[in-house]
């Protein structure tokens, strides 16, 4: 029996040893990089830089040792589902923890609306 | 609907057919890792919040801690990364099944090396500086309540990642004894290929971490 | 038995569907609120309803009975999706704009401090009258209460204000209203704090001015909290680095509050109550450029009442600056 | 799909072997890997739990009949509602419906053998077993003050309770939820019948799907933050300290991160036992099938970005305020899509009105009240005034209770047939229901009212001016008190004494009315092949009928 609605299935596919080397390789060559940048003054783009590059890393990895370049939909709907919670909580937490010394909503747009609904009400 | 007259090794009488079976396993394992995601998400979370709110003392903070190490067990815990895709390979192409334990075992000891840096190198000497917060703490003059904060988020998110390689640990002693045991065959090694998924994330969490904890605010001089 | 039944009617009808309303804020909460109890209950009497005459009308008459098919017009579920929609939209948009316009304490109020601690409420007038577990307030007055805790997460709740906010330790919240109805009205802690949570209650008393005015200067003598601080400021010799004039090795406090101050961070905040509380215990975290970072922490050394008491002179030292202008 | 309908009047055999008497002795219930069996173990696991949080909300309702407090001293009186809340929340409501209907059904209705992974399942079960005794063992041997919410500093640094071992009970009762909610995924993907399409799924299945991503996605945060709770507590390192530049509100918001979808774990199960209900007993297709499917996701996924809702008076940024009030609203739509497609499905339909019924109308109207009510809440400026009163209690009791518990006892009265083999006596599981929902209007209503009033929640004492809504509100709790134990007794009655009650007794449309009651082990003698829509009961087109005044009748 296969799966009833068009199978996600595919034969396992044999990633040449080649392909591992290079990536490896890469990989080797990220964690030299990140290292090397943070050495050099790039003010707050270092940050940027070295999570540029741990991103890329990740992505080799996810795709080459973790076959996700040769599977298909669901598997990779699930990894981007599971980063797309995590960016909804730290986004949505941060909406509070870092806005709290912003300036408090400008008096017009308030006080305009609530002007608005007296009328209707 | 087919009858099974013959069992393959490791089917499971829930499934109608290996491949079924294996692709459940392999959903199962991605859907783990998700939960992992979030799992250390939170304390990433948590991490964004106060690096954000702290920024000054979480630089302090980084500088306490030595590159030299970080970079070179994110390099070892990538070699062991190759070296499971390379056990894994070696059971899909038929390989002997001495040469998959070969692999392993140097995972294994890739990984206890890692842990081993860890232990020794760092927080030993954290241990030995009082840099652990709620265990060994001397706070000096720099020491400012940020800086405690940053080597929480050191101590928790390292020791996590460590309790995550030692469970790989105990995972790849439970592979090659199965190995051993001739369990696995070019047809079925679904167990490997799951537990290198396994593997191949908490590489991942350290590849991350390495520059969220070492390299906060960059390393060059005047930083 | 019978003779129990009106007896028992007797006591319902003493209990009270509303709070008093005695704030302006009050006034337009219960507005929306009464909406709100229109819709919710058009809606649940509609639901009833109809499931009412369903299970009559349908109710199975034969075991063996087939009923008629019914299909999914889209148009009806486009509708009972629409129009929810637009009904939640309203009221966020009413219920955003009251809030935002609660939240917003006019310039010319008058401040009062408010500490909760596990578990009673501390609270301080500006002419320096203390109080615990009340507060009186003159009718008409806009009062802004600016909040702090010691220990742990406390709740100040005036029910006949429709007003509350978290009182939190190492922060300042703040809160304000403007009483219409002189009276006297509970005071609550709303955010469960411990053993005695439901004893941290007390009374807010409502008086005309004149009355007001009265109670003021019944009560003993006490230096106004801006002079308490002005004592602590040289006491701990604050005043050695910041100098008015702004010379010393630190910078002037003079109108620095309600001013945004660019952080060596890079960061700009403005000076507000939190913002000078963490210059005092954590003064590295927000230090200004063009200056060294020479100042101790005073963490442990300052409790909440002192601190309150600086914040108040930093807040004087500003007034005074501007009126001089 | 085959269907095998036996007669009600005709006295039907039950199988001889089945999954019940297929083996003997505790053993073989331990070490069971049958998802029937597993689902029975969870259903008596959480049934002592409930039996737990239901006296402890007993002598709170007790207690508060006197405005000075009737029986306990106030630090008594708060071990009482924090047991009551956390033993209801992550150790009844959370597994209710998910871990006893869903791991009995999920099998039986998609046409598969078991779940995907059995042996995963059957350690689920240890799991919340080891977390459920750690938090017994906490609340029993000196209790926990902190509230379910477990606020710090007041948990990390006051409260002189066991905190750390009901905190790890929680944290270890997380990984029960998800590797059930894994599990679940996992068969709902992989195991399903040939031809069960998504579009042909019960919409319990939906419904548990939507659940199991939310168990998956949302546990392992809570369990995160209760560690780091744990570790503050143990170490003091000050991770929400403001003291040393911690924020107490940063926990508030991982936690409701989490607790916010929980309340989504809890009701969204409910509202796939309602839909299986009402058809059932409507003998009708659900009216707008994709849209109560698709209401379902959407739900869950909304579940995630609205928690600031509960901290609208907490300190938390006014933007944050403005955006999850915008976000709150949201679900409010697919709820309403919800009650109005039950509703519409009514319409024409031959209803009958035995317990499950009663118990799915019901649910209906408390989840009615309790959803509007939700309303008050989301608006930014009626929160700030019932945020922390009794109005929240009432609020979230009516979707806790008067849905969830509500719609798990409708649910367990429906498939008792199938899970026992047996019929329980219909008047006595009527009058039941009746009580219930009287008994919980009575308990739950006047608490809007005390809210509206001013009255704030965990309070040991309060004025007397709140005493005589207290005093109803306690009158009610016994009623519904009484309501729960009615069924207890009548079910356990029935496992040995009912009547033997057939495949099919209600006549309803499922894969799992087509297998024998109680079913076999192995579920299917033959794995189906599904040809047809769910609910796919026999109906007259209306078109053949133009003068049928309002149904037809044959």
């Amino acid at each position: 029996m296969t799966e009833p609605h068009g199978s996600d299935y595919h034969a396992p596919h044999i990633v040449p040893v080649g392909t591992y080397v290079l990536v490896f390789l890469a990989l080797m060559l990220g964690t030299a990089l990140t290292t090397w940048i943070a050495y050099i003054d790039l003010k707050a783009w270092n940050t940027v830089a070295a999570l540029t590059i741990a991103v890329c890393k990740m992505l080799l990895v996810v795709l080459f040792f973790m076959h996700v370049k040769y599977s298909k939909g669901l598997t990779r709907i699930v990894i981007i589902g599971a980063f797309f919670w995590l960016g909804i909580m730290i986004t949505l937490t941060c909406s509070d923890e870092l806005t709290r010394h912003w300036e408090i909503v400008p008096q017009g747009w308030s006080a305009g609306a609530l002007h608005l609904f007296r009328l209707l009400f | 609907m087919a009858v099974h007259s013959t069992h393959p090794p490791g089917f499971a009488h829930q499934f109608e057919t290996v491949e079924q079976q294996r692709e459940a396993g392999h959903l199962g394992m991605w859907i783990f890792l998700a939960t992992e995601i979030l799992f250390f998400g939170g304390m990433f979370t948590a991490y964004v919040v106060y690096r954000a709110l702290h920024l000054p003392s979480f630089i302090l903070g980084s500088h306490e801690l030595l590159v030299k190490f970080g970079a070179t067990n994110t390099a070892v815990l990538i070699c062991s990364s190759l070296t499971m895709a390379l056990a894994i390979r070696t059971a899909q192409t038929g390989g002997s099944k001495g040469t998959i334990i070969v692999w392993l075992l140097l995972t294994m000891a890739l990984g206890a090396a890692f842990l081993g840096i860890k232990l020794r190198y760092e927080w030993y000497r954290d241990y030995v500086e009082g840099l652990i917060p709620g265990v060994s703490w001397l706070s000096g003059g720099t020491h400012t309540p940020g800086v405690k904060m940053f080597m929480c988020f050191y101590f928790f998110m390292t020791g996590l990642h460590a309790l995550h390689m030692v469970v790989g640990l105990g995972i790849l002693t439970v592979l090659v004894v199965m190995t051993a045991r001739n369990r696995f065959s070019a047809e079925y090694y679904a167990p490997l290929e799951i537990s290198g998924l396994y593997w191949h994330f908490v590489d991942i969490v350290w590849i991350f971490l390495f520059p969220l904890l070492y390299l906060i605010g960059g390393r060059y001089p005047g930083s | 038995m019978m003779g129990l039944l009106p007896s028992g009617f007797g006591v319902l009808a003493t209990v009270p569907f509303q709070p008093p309303a005695a704030s302006s804020i009050a006034e337009n909460v219960d507005q929306l609120y009464l909406v709100l109890s229109g819709i919710t209950a058009f809606f649940t009497v509609l639901i009833f309803s109809i499931i009412f005459v369903f299970m009559v009308k349908y109710r199975r008459r034969k075991e063996d009975e087939t009923p008629v098919s019914t299909h999914t017009p889209l148009v009806v579920e486009l509708t009972w999706t629409i129009i929810p929609s637009l009904i939640c939209a309203v009221l966020f948009v009413w219920s955003a704009a009251l809030y935002v316009q609660n939240g917003r304490p006019p310039a010319s109020s008058t401040e009062v401090f408010v500490i909760g601690k596990q578990w009673m409420w501390h609270l301080q007038h500006p002419e320096g009258p203390r109080e615990i577990n009340e507060l009186h307030v003159p009718v008409g007055v806009p009062i802004k209460l600016t909040m702090t805790s010691q220990d742990v997460i406390h709740d100040f709740y005036i029910p006949a204000f429709r007003i509350k906010k978290d009182v939190l330790p190492g922060r300042f919240t703040s809160l304000w209203f403007q009483a219409t109805e002189t009276g006297t009205y509970h005071l609550f802690c709303a955010q469960y704090c411990g053993t005695n949570h439901s004893e941290m209650i007390g009374w807010v008393y409502v008086m005309t001015p004149t009355d007001y005015a009265n109670w003021l200067a019944g009560g003993e003598k006490a230096e106004s909290l801006a002079q308490l601080g002005e004592r602590l400021f040289s006491q701990y010799g604050c005043d050695n680095c910041h100098v008015p004039e702004g010379n010393g090795r630190a910078p002037s406090l003079v109108g620095v509050y309600g001013k945004p101050e660019k952080l060596q961070s890079g960061e700009t905040r403005v000076v507000d109550e939190s913002l000078i509380q963490q210059a005092i215990l954590t003064p590295n975290s927000v230090h200004l450029p063009n200056y060294q970072p020479v100042m101790p922490t005073y963490q442990g050394q300052i409790d909440s009442d002192q601190m309150l008491e600086l914040i108040a002179y930093v807040k004087s030292l500003g007034s005074e600056e501007r009126n001089g202008k | 799909m085959s269907t095998a309908t036996a007669d009600l009047h005709q006295a039907p055999a039950e199988p001889a072997v089945n999954y019940l008497n297929a083996s003997y002795g505790i053993k073989s219930w331990l070490l069971t890997l049958d998802h029937k069996r597993i689902g029975l173990l969870y259903l008596a696991s959480i049934t002592v739990m409930f039996v737990v949080g239901g006296v402890a909300a007993t002598l709170m309702r007790l207690h508060l009949v006197e405005p000075q407090g009737a029986l306990f001293e106030p630090e008594t009186y708060n071990k009482m509602f924090s047991t009551h809340g956390i033993i209801m929340v992550f150790f009844f409501l959370v597994p209710s419906i998910p871990a006893t209907l869903g791991n009995f059904l999920i099998p039986l209705m998609i046409g598969a053998r078991d779940v995907a992974f059995p042996k995963l399942n059957l350690m689920s079960w240890y799991i919340f077993m080891t977390g459920s005794a750690l938090a017994l063992y906490g609340t029993i041997s000196g209790g926990v003050d902190t509230g379910w919410t477990f606020y710090p500093p007041y948990s990390s640094l006051y409260s002189e309770t066991h905190v750390v071992a009901v905190a790890l009970g929680i944290f270890i009762a997380g990984f029960s939820s998800i590797l059930t909610g894994l599990n679940f995924i996992v068969t709902i993907h992989k195991m399903r019948a040939p031809g069960m399409t998504w579009f042909r799924l019960p919409l319990f299945i939906w419904a548990l799907y939507a659940t199991s991503l939310i168990f998956v996605l949302g546990t392992p945060v809570i369990a995160i933050t209760v560690f780091l709770l744990g570790l503050e507590r143990l170490l003091h390192v000050g991770i929400f300290d403001p003291a040393v530049g911690g924020d107490p509100l940063l926990f508030q918001h991982m936690f409701w991160f989490y607790s916010h979808p929980a309340v989504y774990i809890m009701i969204l199960p409910g509202m796939g036992v309602i839909s299986e209900l009402i058809t059932a007993f409507s003998r009708k297709k659900i009216f707008g099938y994709s849209f109560v499917a698709f209401s379902s996701l959407s739900i869950a996924v909304i579940s995630f970005i609205v928690w600031g809702h509960h901290m609208f008076v907490t300190g938390q940024a006014i933007y944050a305020g403005l955006v999850f009030s915008v976000l709150s609203f949201l679900v409010a739509i697919p709820s309403a899509v919800k009650v109005f497609n039950w509703t519409a499905t009514l319409y024409r339909g031959s209803i009958s009105y035995e317990a499950p019924m009663l118990y799915a109308l019901g649910f209906i109207g408390l989840f009615t009240i309790g959803g509007l009510t939700g309303l008050f809440l989301a608006s930014l400026a009626t929160d700030v005034h019932l945020n922390g009163t009794y109005f929240i209690v009432a609020h979230f009791h009516y979707i806790m209770v008067g849905g969830a518990v509500m719609a798990y006892l409708g649910g367990i009265h429906f498939w008792w047939p199938k899970i026992s083999g047996r019929m329980y006596p219909d008047m006595w599981a009527r009058i039941s229901a009746a009580i219930i929902f009287l008994g919980f209007n009575l308990t739950f209503f006047p608490q809007f009212m005390l809210g509206y009033l001013g009255m704030p929640r965990r309070y040991a004492i309060y004025p007397a001016e709140f005493q005589v809504l207290n005093v109803l509100s306690s009158a009610g709790a016994s009623i519904l008190g009484i309501g729960y134990v009615i069924p207890l007794i009548y079910l356990t009655w029935s496992m040995r004494y009912g009547p033997v009650a057939g495949p099919n007794p209600w006549k309803a449309k499922g894969l799992e009315w087509t297998i024998p009651s109680p079913p076999p082990t192995e579920n299917f003698e033959k794995i189906p092949i599904v040809t047809e829509p769910a609910y796919n009961y026999p109906a007259i087109e209306a078109h053949d009928y133009p003068d049928a005044p309002g149904v037809a009748r044959v």
